[in-house]
């Protein structure tokens, strides 16, 4: 189970083999990584930049991963987020879940990518031809993350 | 106490953190936000429209009415939007 | 879009590398990974062996995945299933699905392992200390993608 | 026709595929099923309980009432166990 955040890109390949290495007793894997897209709200995205309260994003972090443990039987999972300057393309974030049964690496998945959206202390800022702007929350990723509180 | 502003609300403000002895009427979050108002224009127009921004007393999510004490750090934030 | 069944291992980082590669458009990549394990039904699981009816099977994922496409505004998806022998850890088949949107990609890669699970002509047999079995259907797949008719 | 028999249909069997000349009265999935019963132990014990069999005509699933003709692929196994 490990939470981090940092500057450098992510080897998805390498990040995932070491989550799942010389555990037989996991049968799926789920996994989300987020990538930073050249448009968004109609507008042409040059550049990203990704600020972060570091001392609340790890314990967000570590609360929602912990509250995933709780709710499914996970194997092991990994959160990555990137700060800093990024272009389109590049990786955002990468979340993986590893369980004995797909339903809930999957379900785990889904429920810690929405949860980040909404919880972890991350703000982007976009430069469009019209200058930069910090991007707006969106209410459908309240709603996602709504489906999971009962 | 330590206070901290992040995006826009950073940019505003023009400053990334500040410790500041707050009066001692400053008792909840939202009596601080009244009180760093009077601060100056930055501050005035960060928290023009308080309904947009989120507040956190040492690193947990709070309500406006949340109390505040010497020591604390409190932060101030638009949504988020990492992920 | 890519369908493909071989004997030979993937490696993930570099198919979902692939996958991305120049899409500006993509902002959320989904991925299931099933891998085999070392214990099922309560046995121990020392190898695996997959069968499959290839033209079928062509067929089957071809047809899944043109649903998929249908239901979801996908950029990008990719299938990969092994057949042959397997080992405890060993991969066994990967799905992929990028979009725009990360519910699209999540929903899409869910929707497909559940359907492969239930529609491609593939058949389990593991060697446990009790002799050879030929793996059971499991009711929980069945009702799994049930949940994408409507 | 050709017939395709995959995992245990296979090995109770014997034979991973076969072509055969199936009698005119062999019309459709169920009666072809009924007839190849009559082959030999193997194929009664791999049909003794056609619930647990699945059929393909051309790589489509069918259901047993389908119709079979000359020409046709059809293919005898359990529920799938793949992913």
């Amino acid at each position: 189970m490990a939470v981090r955040v940092q500057e450098a890109d992510f080897d998805i390949g390498r990040e995932l083999a070491d989550l799942t290495a010389g555990n037989h007793a996991i049968g799926g894997l789920g996994v989300f990584v987020g990538l930073v897209r050249d448009i968004a709200g109609g507008e042409a995205v040059s550049a990203m930049s990704l600020e972060h309260y570091p001392s609340m994003t790890e314990r967000q972090l570590a609360e929602i991963e912990a509250e995933a443990l709780a709710r499914w039987p996970l194997e092991a999972s990994l959160i990555i987020h990137r700060v800093g300057d990024l272009m389109p393309g590049d990786n955002i974030v990468l979340v993986a879940c590893a369980s004995a049964h797909r339903q809930a690496a999957l379900d785990a998945t889904a429920f810690l990518i929405d949860w980040l959206k909404t919880k972890a202390p991350f703000w982007k800022r976009e430069e469009t031809p019209e200058g930069a702007r910090w991007v707006d929350a969106r209410e459908s990723d309240d709603a996602a993350a709504a489906r999971w509180s009962k | 106490m330590k206070l901290m502003y992040f995006a826009w609300v950073r940019q505003r403000i023009g400053t990334a953190s500040e410790t500041v002895d707050a009066p001692a009427e400053a008792a909840t979050v939202e009596d601080l936000v009244a009180w760093l108002k009077t601060r100056g224009p930055g501050y005035a127009e960060a928290f023009r429209d308080t309904r947009a921004i989120r507040f956190a007393v040492n690193q947990e999510y709070v309500e406006p009415t949340h109390p505040v004490a010497a020591g604390d750090e409190i932060a101030f934030f638009p949504p988020v939007t990492g992920g």
